[in-house]
This record gives structure tokens, sequence and C-alpha cells, in this order.
């Protein structure tokens, strides 16, 4: 029987490797994957707190965090393809264009 | 007494854990996208350990079969070479590594602060069968469940109008 | 030896379960592509292998030594990670998927009871879309791994062709679980079980108890899905000889080659048992349990069988046919006298028996069709995949829940 | 269909015609836009006299009703309330008869005129507001009226817009009108503040509970009153504010008719009869609206002795006998003073008609030097304009006989320097009868000074005439409600009105018969002397007189125009133009506006470098909140003043 807390303390790992990742990595499309696996330690922490708690909602918010995290690849990949259409690049530091 | 549990819990958060170093340490998105499955697939590893069988499962068809699918598709199609290691931005060049870590020990500190007011885990695995899930979803939460129907529609729309050329 | 299985069963069993399903499905594949050339051949008005064993039959075994001694050159420029993990990936994938079907009931051997399968998973049926849908990456980092552009647009469309199709496969069986209330493939097949027999499948659909409805759109939606996640004619673009030359292992020799082979077989294997359980009753008999009679039919069949092939071998013209060919045909004919003998036998066989039957029959059709029918074209293959097969498995689905709450009322 | 109950029927006739031959009457033929234009108006007449039946079969019980909310705050309420009793029965029938009168001679005069429909629509507009304004039951839906008509009163001055003249006429007439109700509002205010309400009923209640006001007294009700007069100068052009009424002549003549001779100008004269209540608690205010009604009364006579132009005699004749009737009001006899309204709205509509039937017929022709021997070419018109000519100066037994008799009854018998205020209405009643007779002889006698081959002559069409006709006869009877008390009887008119004015009208007392007689006598007197003079003056006189002196100065208005532009307007321009539009906005507001962008841009360029463009630094700040917004929640040590994280 493996303690909440184990469970809870991988997801903080995970999720501060995903965000070391989102500023650590310079690829959009890596970006991306850095954003889903901080979504995917979330929900290593709900799933591990719906065990704890002996309740399945917190399941049922996994699933919905799930179809965003699909919604929002969706998206963010066309996006993707548009950058790299326009800026012929996939070098975050050279889409810069959002100053003064 | 380590349970057999404990051990499959340590070799699968090991590999996770494997994965997410290897999916910032990788120069090639693809080798990126690859550790991320592999993070991914412990993660079902671990929900099946939790006894939540469902998610397991849609983890994997859906994180795995689609979306991760999506990306190396995507990659593929643009042919994204070897990231190139910029350092324009300062901040994150020199802050940004330190200041992640801090985040993510924070996190975990305040876990192991706070978690004294958990209750003790459940007996595992029969709380959530799936068909307790699914009648949760669709009384509950059925709103909610309605909504991300939307949220799916308008993200199709999107894609299309996004990655469709001009002419 | 019951209590030393009481003790280490849930160790031995497993694995012992492992080697043997290891073992048959090898030589089953191996056998399938002898199978495969022999009907095509047929088909064409050919002979097909007879050169190596009686009838080819050793053939497959010339082939796998083949695979083995080949030189494995390896080309420019690949990406080593990718195209050394792909064919391993694949054939890991396609075999694991057979661990959650269960070939048969279960069963009882020295007092040990234990499911006709490897695993016994609660939503097996799950867990293998899981599998299939995991799949994809093997074709695709073979296609991109190897640095090449056949290989990479293979890999693409196949890519793009599982994806599309694998919404299909899925909407196509959710029929098939209003039904059955259950995601275990042994409780879907159990349901199926009636007093009429093969009346009681899905495909017809006249459950024991009601609220059953016919799974015949469903059951052909799957079919064509489940060719095409399988890259099997004619969906077969991602390995079209006319434009991409083998497609996505185009760059692939000797081993590596042979795991997509051999993953391509099996995964056929496994679709097909997916499909007799869901539509055909999986182990079930088409008959009813009170047709006695038909608990023989193994060696009612058997037997013929084994006379014929001694009396087909003795007048066969190289010496070692003459050798193996009765022999082969004493086995079988001994087998089927075995099973008349001990009705235990005949008991624990009927079962597996009659899946293997099924999956037999399909994966005949499977070749069958391959010899037949000529190749979509890709925009026409996305355009079926989306535009039709989808839309349809959706009505499957509207109108199984609408009957099903009718005849609740 | 009872009327009385839905009066708003009466002003929505109007505007629905206006509405309608505004929209769409540029594309229709002059026969629609009349059948619409004459249509609403004529109904309008039918349904305002059909109210005023049911409201004298009613036992003539003051009528009011409040239609709907319009304005309501906290404890302010206006609403369109509209109300009827005898005071609003004579203004109806006034308004709405000579209105209709005037659309109809209207279609004859401006039948060659551009801007045929749009002539109608804004006639009817404000036929509307003018009825609006007679049937308000507050003083804020009044006001609404007050506002409305001086707007047509400006668009009709100026339809002509094209000529210069005409467009300054219409924004002199509409700015001196802005200060005559600058005073109106501040009045309003002041009723407000003092009585809580602005609704007549209220207003007059409470006011009729306070305790009059002493002569020489400027208390709330004496100021309020004097703001309101301040009001109504402008609007019925008496001193000081007389001046934009005969440059108003620029306007059709239709126009000056109805608007600038029967109806809006009086407006003034209605509202403070209206608030005879007030007015009657202050008699400061009174004596103050008597004096300058009959300076008004002497001064514009004056100026009319000795115009050229056709109209400008007429409309200085307008202001004088608006004079005489704010004499009337404040000597108290309110009831002369309507009275002399509605007279005065019969025969000046029918002599500026006539007017326009002259200029019609000399074809544009305004300057009485040259016209002359009209009588034997133009009979018809001949005769209405004697008749009115008659009426005004007073004769018996026309209208004006009555009306200004007992008007200048009234203020012999006013106990404050009456006999002042007697002379002086007197006189101007002489001069009166000179002006005009001096207009007949100029217009209609002598041999004719214009040429005879460029202009011919004509009789206008019957559609012209005809309204002329009426009005002749209506200003020969209009005078009879009164004939009775020559002979000892009552007068009905006044005695129509009583319920409203009540205890307000000073009456001359029976005692008085026999002085009444005589000093009728008098008045027939001093009309005749007028006429004498006249007849001595310019019966034989051809030729256009050198001005010089006393002439040269009344010729030229007494130079108030000068005067006010160089002690008004030119001080303003010079204010405006050098300091509000130098220094204020120039500097100070667009100063501030360009200051506060300047500011916003500096800003923006100093902070402008944190947004580097560059997601990775953006992520890194997205970190560095996390951790600090983490801190504070789990460890709240880090910020004791904040809530004490999870407990």
């Amino acid at each position: 029987m493996v303690p909440t807390n184990y469970y809870l303390i991988l997801s903080a790992i995970l999720f501060g490797l995903g965000v070391l990742a989102f500023v650590f990595k310079r690829n959009i499309i890596t970006l991306f994957m850095a954003i889903e696996l901080m979504l995917n330690a979330v929900n290593l922490a709900f799933v591990a707190f719906s065990q704890a708690l002996g309740k399945p909602d917190g399941e049922v918010f996994v699933l919905f965090v799930i179809v965003v995290a699909a919604a929002e690849a969706a998206v963010g990949l066309g996006i993707i393809i548009l950058t790299a259409r326009n800026r012929r690049s996939l070098n975050v530091e050279h889409v810069n264009l959002l100053k003064l | 007494m380590i349970s057999g549990a404990l051990v499959i819990f340590f070799v699968l958060a090991a590999l996770a854990v494997l994965g997410a170093v290897s999916l910032i340490l990788q120069s090639h998105p693809i080798h990126s996208a690859l550790s991320l499955i592999l993070v991914m697939v412990s993660l079902a590893g671990l929900y099946l350990l939790m006894g939540a069988e469902f998610i397991a499962a849609v983890q994997i068809i859906v994180y795995g079969g689609a979306v991760m699918v999506l990306f190396i598709f995507v990659i593929m199609l643009l042919n994204a070479g070897v990231e190139e290691r910029t350092n324009i931005s300062k901040l994150a060049t020199f802050a940004g590594v330190p200041l992640a870590l801090a985040l993510g020990g924070i996190i975990a500190a305040a876990i192991v602060r706070s978690s004294g007011h958990l209750p003790p885990p459940a007996a595992n695995g029969a709380m959530s069968s799936t068909r307790q899930l699914s009648m949760l979803l669709f009384s509950e939460f059925v709103y909610p469940f309605e909504l991300t129907s939307f949220l799916i529609l308008v993200a199709i729309l999107g894609a299309i109008v996004l990655a469709q050329r001009e002419n | 030896m019951s209590e030393i299985l009481a003790k280490y069963g849930f160790l031995i069993v497993p694995i012992v379960k492992v080697a043997i399903l290891v073992f048959v499905v090898l030589t089953l594949d191996a056998y399938l592509t002898w199978l495969e050339r022999k009907v095509i051949a047929h088909i064409q008005a050919r002979w097909g292998p007879h050169r190596v064993g009686p009838h080819g039959l050793l053939q497959p075994l010339a082939d796998g030594i083949k695979f083995i001694l080949k030189e494995d050159p390896m080309p420019t420029g690949v990406d080593k990670k990718a195209y050394f993990f792909a064919p391993f990936l694949t054939l890991m994938l396609a075999l694991t998927s057979l661990a959650v079907i269960p070939f048969g009931p279960d069963i009882t051997i020295f007092g040990y009871t234990t499911n006709f399968g490897i695993a016994d998973v609660n939503i097996s049926l799950l867990v293998l879309f899981a599998i299939t849908a995991l799949g994809v990456y093997g074709i695709a980092l073979a296609g991109w791994g190897s640095n090449s552009k056949y290989s990479l647009l293979g890999g693409l469309r196949s890519s793009a062709q599982m994806i599309s199709y694998e919404l299909a496969l899925t909407l196509s069986v959710v029929g098939v679980l209003l039904i059955a209330g259950d995601l275990s493939l042994k409780h879907i097949v159990e349901k199926q079980a009636g007093d009429f027999g093969l009346l009681s499948w899905n495909i017809v659909g006249l459950t024991k108890g009601g609220g059953g409805f016919t799974q015949i759109i469903g059951c052909i939606c799957f079919f064509i899905a489940a060719i095409a996640e399988t890259n099997r004619v004619p969906f077969d673009l991602p390995e079209a000889e006319s434009e991409l030359v083998a497609g996505f292992h185009t760059e692939y020799a000797s081993m590596k080659f042979a795991m997509f082979f051999i993953g391509e077989y099996t995964s056929m294997i496994a679709v097909s048992s997916l499909f007799t359980i869901l539509f055909f009753g999986g182990w079930l008999s088409p008959f009813p349990a009170t047709w006695t009679l038909t608990y023989y039919l193994p060696s009612i069949i058997l037997v013929p069988l084994g006379l014929w092939v001694i009396f087909d071998g003795i007048r066969y013209e190289t010496i070692f046919g003459r050798l193996i060919l009765p022999g082969l045909g004493a086995v079988f004919a001994v087998l089927g006298v075995a099973l008349f003998l001990f009705p235990t036998v005949n008991e624990v066989i009927q079962g597996p028996f009659w899946f293997f039957s099924k999956v037999g029959s399909v994966l005949f059709f499977y070749i069958w069709m391959r010899a037949t029918l000529p190749r979509f074209r890709y925009d026409q293959l996305m355009d079926f995949g989306w535009k039709f097969l989808l839309p349809v498995s959706i009505a499957n689905v509207v109108l199984t829940s609408a009957m099903i709450m009718w005849r609740m009322k | 269909m009872p009327i009385l109950e839905n009066l708003w029927i009466i002003p929505l006739l109007p505007l629905l015609g206006s509405a309608i031959n505004g929209l769409f009457g540029a594309k229709w033929s002059k026969a629609v836009v009349n059948s619409v234009a004459l249509g609403s108006t004529g109904v309008s007449f039918l349904c305002a006299v059909e109210a005023v039946r049911e409201f004298l079969a009613g036992g003539s019980q003051p009528f009011r009703k409040e239609f709907f909310d319009w304005i309501v705050a906290g404890s302010f309420r206006a609403g369109f309330d509209l109300q009827l009793d005898q005071l609003t029965v004579v203004m109806l029938l006034v308004v709405t008869g000579v209105g209709f009168l005037i659309h109809i001679y209207s279609t004859g005069y401006m039948a060659h005129e551009g801007g045929y429909y749009r002539f109608f629509s804004y006639l009817n507009l404000f036929m509307f507001f003018m009825l609006i304004l007679v049937l308000a039951a507050n003083y804020v839906l009044l006001f609404v009226g007050w506002e409305g008509v001086g707007l047509c009163s400006y668009l009709l001055i100026g339809f002509y817009f094209l000529k210069k003249s005409a467009a300054d006429a219409g924004k002199k007439a509409f700015i001196v009108n802005r200060i005559g109700d600058f005073g109106f509002m501040l009045g309003m205010f002041l009723l407000f503040r003092s009585f809580g309400s602005l609704d007549f009923q209220t207003v007059f209640a409470k006011a009729a509970t306070w305790q009059p006001e002493a002569m020489g007294q400027f208390g709330t009700i004496t100021v309020a009153c004097i703001l309101l007069f301040v009001g109504a100068t402008g609007k019925s052009a008496q001193l000081p504010l007389y001046v934009w009424l005969p440059d108003a002549m620029e306007g059709p003549t239709p126009v000056s008719a109805l608007i600038h001779a029967a109806t809006m100008v009086t407006a003034g004269v209605y509202v403070v009869a209206r608030s005879h209540i007030l007015f009657s608690h202050a008699p400061t205010a009174m004596y103050i609206v008597a004096i300058v009604g009959c300076a008004t009364a002497f001064f514009a006579a004056t100026i009319g002795l000795v115009q050229s132009d056709i109209k400008k005699v007429l409309a200085y004749s307008t202001v004088s006998q608006l004079g005489y009737m704010f004499l009337a009001c404040g000597v108290g006899a309110f009831s002369a003073g309507i009275f002399h309204l509605m007279t005065h709205a019969f025969f000046k509509a029918l002599l500026f008609l006539s007017a326009g039937s002259v200029i019609h017929a000399m074809g544009g022709e305004q300057d009485m030097w040259n016209m002359g021997g009209l009588s034997k070419k133009i009979k018809a018109t001949y005769w209405c304009m004697l008749f009115g000519t008659i009426a005004i100066a007073g004769f018996p037994p026309f209208a004006a006989f009555f009306s200004k008799d007992s008007i200048l009854f009234a203020a012999y018998n006013s106990e404050k320097g009456g006999k002042v205020l007697y002379g002086v209405g007197l006189l101007a009643a002489v001069l009166t009868s000179f002006y005009m007779f001096r207009l007949i002889w100029l217009t209609f006698y002598g041999e004719n000074r214009y040429d005879e081959h460029r202009v011919h002559v004509h009789e206008s069409p019957g559609s012209m005439t005809g309204p002329l006709m009426i009005l002749a006869f209506l200003s020969l009877t209009g005078g009879w409600f009164a004939l009775p008390a020559l002979f000892g009887g009552k007068d009905y008119f006044a005695e129509f009105l009583s319920p409203v004015f009540g205890a307000a009208e000073a009456g001359g007392g029976e005692a008085a018969q026999s002085l009444e007689h005589i000093l009728s006598i008098v008045a027939v007197v001093a009309a005749t002397a007028g006429l004498l003079v006249a007849w001595r003056m310019y019966s034989k006189k051809v030729t256009r007189g050198t001005s010089e002196g006393v002439h040269k100065l009344l010729y030229n208005k007494y130079y108030v125009d000068e005067l006010y532009a160089a002690v008004v307007v030119r001080p303003l321009v010079w204010l405006s133009s050098n300091v509000l539009w130098k220094v204020v906005d120039a500097g100070m507001i667009d100063g501030a506006v360009n200051g506060a962008a300047d500011g916003a841009a500096a800003v923006g360029d100093a902070v402008r470098h944190a947004q580097s463009g560059n997601t990775r630094s953006y992520a890194v700040w997205v970190v560095v909140g996390a951790i600090v917004v983490i801190g504070i929640v789990f460890w709240p040590i880090l910020h004791p003043a904040l809530f004490g994280g999870v407990r």
C-alpha cells in the first residue's frame, strides 16, 4: 500500500520538471510538451487525492483535464504550424514581435 | 516491510522522472516527445496501481494514442530539426533554472507540510470502478461534461481554421 | 502437484501461459504467411511455394533462417534511437495486445482454476485499444527514423490513417458495450451465450433475456476499420509498392524487417480475435448446448483430415514428403481419436476449437480480400474514413441505444 | 369617442402630419402634402372643438389627466400631463383655428416656393409644440412646447436659408430667445426649490396659501415671477429683448402671421396669465410687467411710425400690441389681456395675411413706397386689410375696440400710477391708428409708384382670400363678447374666464360704468385723431421723405441693434476668441489632454522594456508569481498581514 504522499511528491517533482522544461527549452513544440507534462503531474495529484479520499470525483476532473489538454493540443499545434510557416523558425526566442 | 506495490511504484516513478528529465535534456523534439510518452505510460501504470484502470486506459488512449501522435505528426510535418540553444532571454538564461527548481521545491515542501491533514489512503481499487465513474459523470457532472463537448467542437473549428492554407 | 500450484501458481502459471502463447502465436504467424501465399497463388491459378518441404510447408522455416542470416545494412543519416526502437515497439505491442484476449472459458488443471488467456483485466477491451493506439508509434518512428522520403511519406500516411480509423474502430464497438454493459471481453462473450447458439451472438443480437440488438452495422464498420488499422489491402497505402517502394519499412532488412512482419501478422490475429469476440460469440459454439453431438465436431473433423493427409502423403512425389505427410496425418487422426475417447479433454478443447476456427475464417477472409481488391487512393481513404465510416458508426450507436431504451420500456 | 379623455390626440395629429410630410413629402406631389398637412391640422381643430364641447357639456369642470410619467427623480415628477380649463379653451381654439386658416392660406401663398413639403412639415411641427405648450399641466412640459416653438420659429424664419439675412435673422431669434429661456429655467428652478414641484395644481395651491408679498418687496415669489417674465419678454418680444421679432419678418408671410403674430409670441402672455396666482402674490413683479408692457407698447409704436417695409410696420405693431397685453396682465386685468390676445390673433393674422396677399400681388415687393393705388386692383385684399386696420385702430364695433378699451379701463383703475399707464397706452393707441392708416394710404391710395410693365398686379387665389374673409369676419365680431358691458350688461368673456382668474381679477367695479363710457369715447376720439393725421400727411405725399432728426432716429429704431452689438456682442466675441478659445481651450483643455497622452507615453517608454516579447522571460515571470503566491498561502509568516494559510 503506497502512501498518498509519495504520489503527491512525485507529482510535485514532475510539475517542477515541467516548469523547468518550459523555461529551459526553446522549441515551441517542446514547450507545449512541457505544458502537457505539467497537466499530467496535476492529473496524478488528482487521482492520488481521489484515491485517498475514496471519492471518484477527482478522476472525473482528470477526465476533464484530459479533454481540455486534447483541445489545447489541437488548437496549439495549429497555431504552431502557422507560426512555423510565417516565421520560418520554431525557436520561441525568434517569435518576439509582441513588444514595443 | 517493502510491499510489491511499493516496488512497482518506485520503478514507475523512477521511469516517469527519467522520462521528464530526458524530455529536458534531449535536443531533438522527437526524442523529447518519446520521453514524454514514456512519462505518460508510466503514469498510466501508476493509475493502475491506484486502481483507476479507466483513467489509465484513457490516459494511454487519449494522451498516448492521440495527443502525442499529433505532436509527432506535427514534428514530422514541419521537419523540425535539432533545437538551437539560443540565449536571447537573459532572464531565462540566468534565473530560469534555479527559479523553476525553487518552484518545484516549494510545492513539494508545501505538500509535505500540509499532508498531515490527509486522511489515510482508502482501500485500493474497488472504490473507483468504471461504473461509478460514469454514474458520477452523467449525473453530477453532466453540465461540465456537455460543456467539454462544446469545447471540443470549438477546438476542432479553431484547428481547421488555423491549419487551412490561404486561397 | 496441485499444492505446489496452489502455492506458487500465481507465479508459475502466467509464465507457462506466456511461453505457450508466444510459441503458438509465432508459429501461427509463420504459417499464416505460408497460407497467404498459398491461397493467393491458388486464387491466381498458380502453385505458390511448393519446393521447400511438401506443399512448401517448410517455407516459413526457410524464410526465418534467411531473416536471421541476412546482412543488416543501416542507411546513413538515420536517427539511431528511433530506427532501432521502432520494430521492437511494433512487435512488442502486437504481442502484448494478445495478453488480454480470452481464448476460451476458465479452465481447471490439477485443481487450479485459471482463465484461458494471460491476463484477466476487467477493462480488457480498453487495454486492447490502448495498446493498439500505441501501435502508431512503431510505424511513425520507423518512417521518420530511417531518413528516407519513401519511409517518411509511408510513416505519415500510416499514422494519419491509423488515427483516423481508430475513431471508427472504437465507436463501432460502443454498440456491443451498450448491450454487454461491461468492458471485460470475457463478460462480453459470456453475455452472448444463449439457448439458440449463434442466434444470440451480437451479430444477430437475440441476446438471452432480451436487451440485445443486431450489431451488423457495427460489425461491418469494425471489420473495415480493423483492416485499415492493420494496413492491409485495400488500405495498405503506407506500403504501397507502386508509390512508396515499401513504405515505412523500406530501409529495414533482416531481423528488424521480420519484426515488422511478425508484428503485422500478430496484430492481424489480435484484431481478428477481437472481432470474433465482439460479434461472433468468441469461443461459444454456434449450436445450442443441447445438441451434444456437436461436442464431437473436433474429432469428426480431425480424423477424416488426418486420413486424407495420410492418403495424400503416400503418393507424394518426393521421398521427404512421403515420410512427413503421413506422420502429420497420423498425428491428426490420433488426436481426433483421443479427443473422442477422453471427454474431459474434449470439454477443454471445445472453446479454443471454435475460437480458432472462427479466427481462422476471419484471417482467410483477410487473405481473400487481399487477393481480390484494388487499393484506395489516399484522399478517398480519408474521405471514406471521416465522411462515411465515422457517421455510420455513430448512427449505429444512436440506433442501438434507442433500441435498448425501447426494449427497457 | 370622448376626445377629452384622450386629449393627447389633439397635439399628436400635427406631429404625425409633420413626421409623414418630413419623411416622405419630398417624393410626393403638392396635392398629397396639402392633404396631409391640412388634414392633420383640420382634424385636430375639429377634435379641439369636440373637446371644448365636452368640456362645456361636463359643467366646464377643469379637466386634468396624467397620461404617462416622463421624468421621475426622487420627489420630482414631470409627467406628460395635459389639462383643459377655460383659459386653455381660448388658447386652444385660437391656435388650432387660426392655425388651420393659415395652413389653408399657405397652400396658396407657398404654391410657387421650393421646399414645399419642408415648409408644411415645420408648420405642423410648430402646431404640435404650440398645442403642447397650451395644454401642458406643468411647467416642464410647458417648457418643452416653449422650446419647441422656438425651434420651429428658428427653422421657419431661416426657411430661405440660402439668403444670409434670413439665416442670420433665424439665429438672432434663437439666441435672443435663449436669454429669455435662461431666465425662464431659473424661474422654474426657483419654483421647484420653494414649492417642491412644478405641477400647476400643486404650485398654485401652495402659493395661494402663502402670504402675498408687499409692494417693493423682492421675496421668493416676486423673484420667480420676474424670472418667468424675463422668459416671457424673450418669447413675446418685449423690451429689452424685442429685437428679434422685426428681423423675423425674413420668414414667409404665413409664418409671420401664425408664429410671430397670432400664436407663439403670445405664449409669454399665456404663461403670465397661467401663473396669475403667483403674480397676484407679487405686486412688485406685476408692476414691472405693467411698466415694461406699457413702455414696449409706446416704444414699438413710435418705431412703427416711419417704417417703409409693410411687414416691418406690422411687426412693430405686433410688439406694441403685445405690450398692451402685458400691460393688462400687469394691472391685474388678466381676462382683458387674454381677450386682447384673442382679438389680436384675429386681426393681426388678418393684417399679415393681407400684407402677404399684397406682396404676392406685387410679386414680392415689400416697400410701401413702391406701391400705391392698389385698392382698385385687388379689392378683396383691400377690404380685408381695411377691416383689419379699423379693427386694430379700435373703432367700434370692431374687436380691438372692446379689448383695448377694457385694457385701458383697467389700467386707469389700477391704484399705483394708473393714470400714467393709461396716458401712455392712449398715446400708443393714437400712434397705432396713425401708422396703420399710413400703411393703408401708402399702399392702396395715391397713384401707383411701381413699373406697370415689370410688375403685373393680380388678385390672390381663393385659397388665400378665403381665410382672409373669415378672419375679417372674426375681427369684426370677435369683440362682441364684451358688447353688453357697454350697456350695463356683463362681459361674457371675463365671465367665462372668471373661474380661472377668479379673485386675482381686478374688476373695474360697477360704480365706474359712466367712467367707462367716457374712456371709450376718448379712445375712439384718439383713434380718429390718428386717422386724421395720417390722412393729412400721406393722402397726398408721394415721395419717400429724406430722414433727419427724430425721423432718422426712429427710422433706425433708436439704434438699439447697434447698441446691443457694441455693448454685448462685440465684447462677447472678443472674449470667446481671445480668452476662451486661445487660452482656455487651446491652452488648458488641449494641454491637459495632450499632457495626459504624453505622460502615458513616457510611462510606457519607461516600462516597456519589461515587455521583451520573449516567451521564456514571460515564463520566468509566471514562475516568480507562482512562487510568491504559494509562499504567501503556505507560509503566512512571510506576510503576517495576510490570511493564515491552510489550517
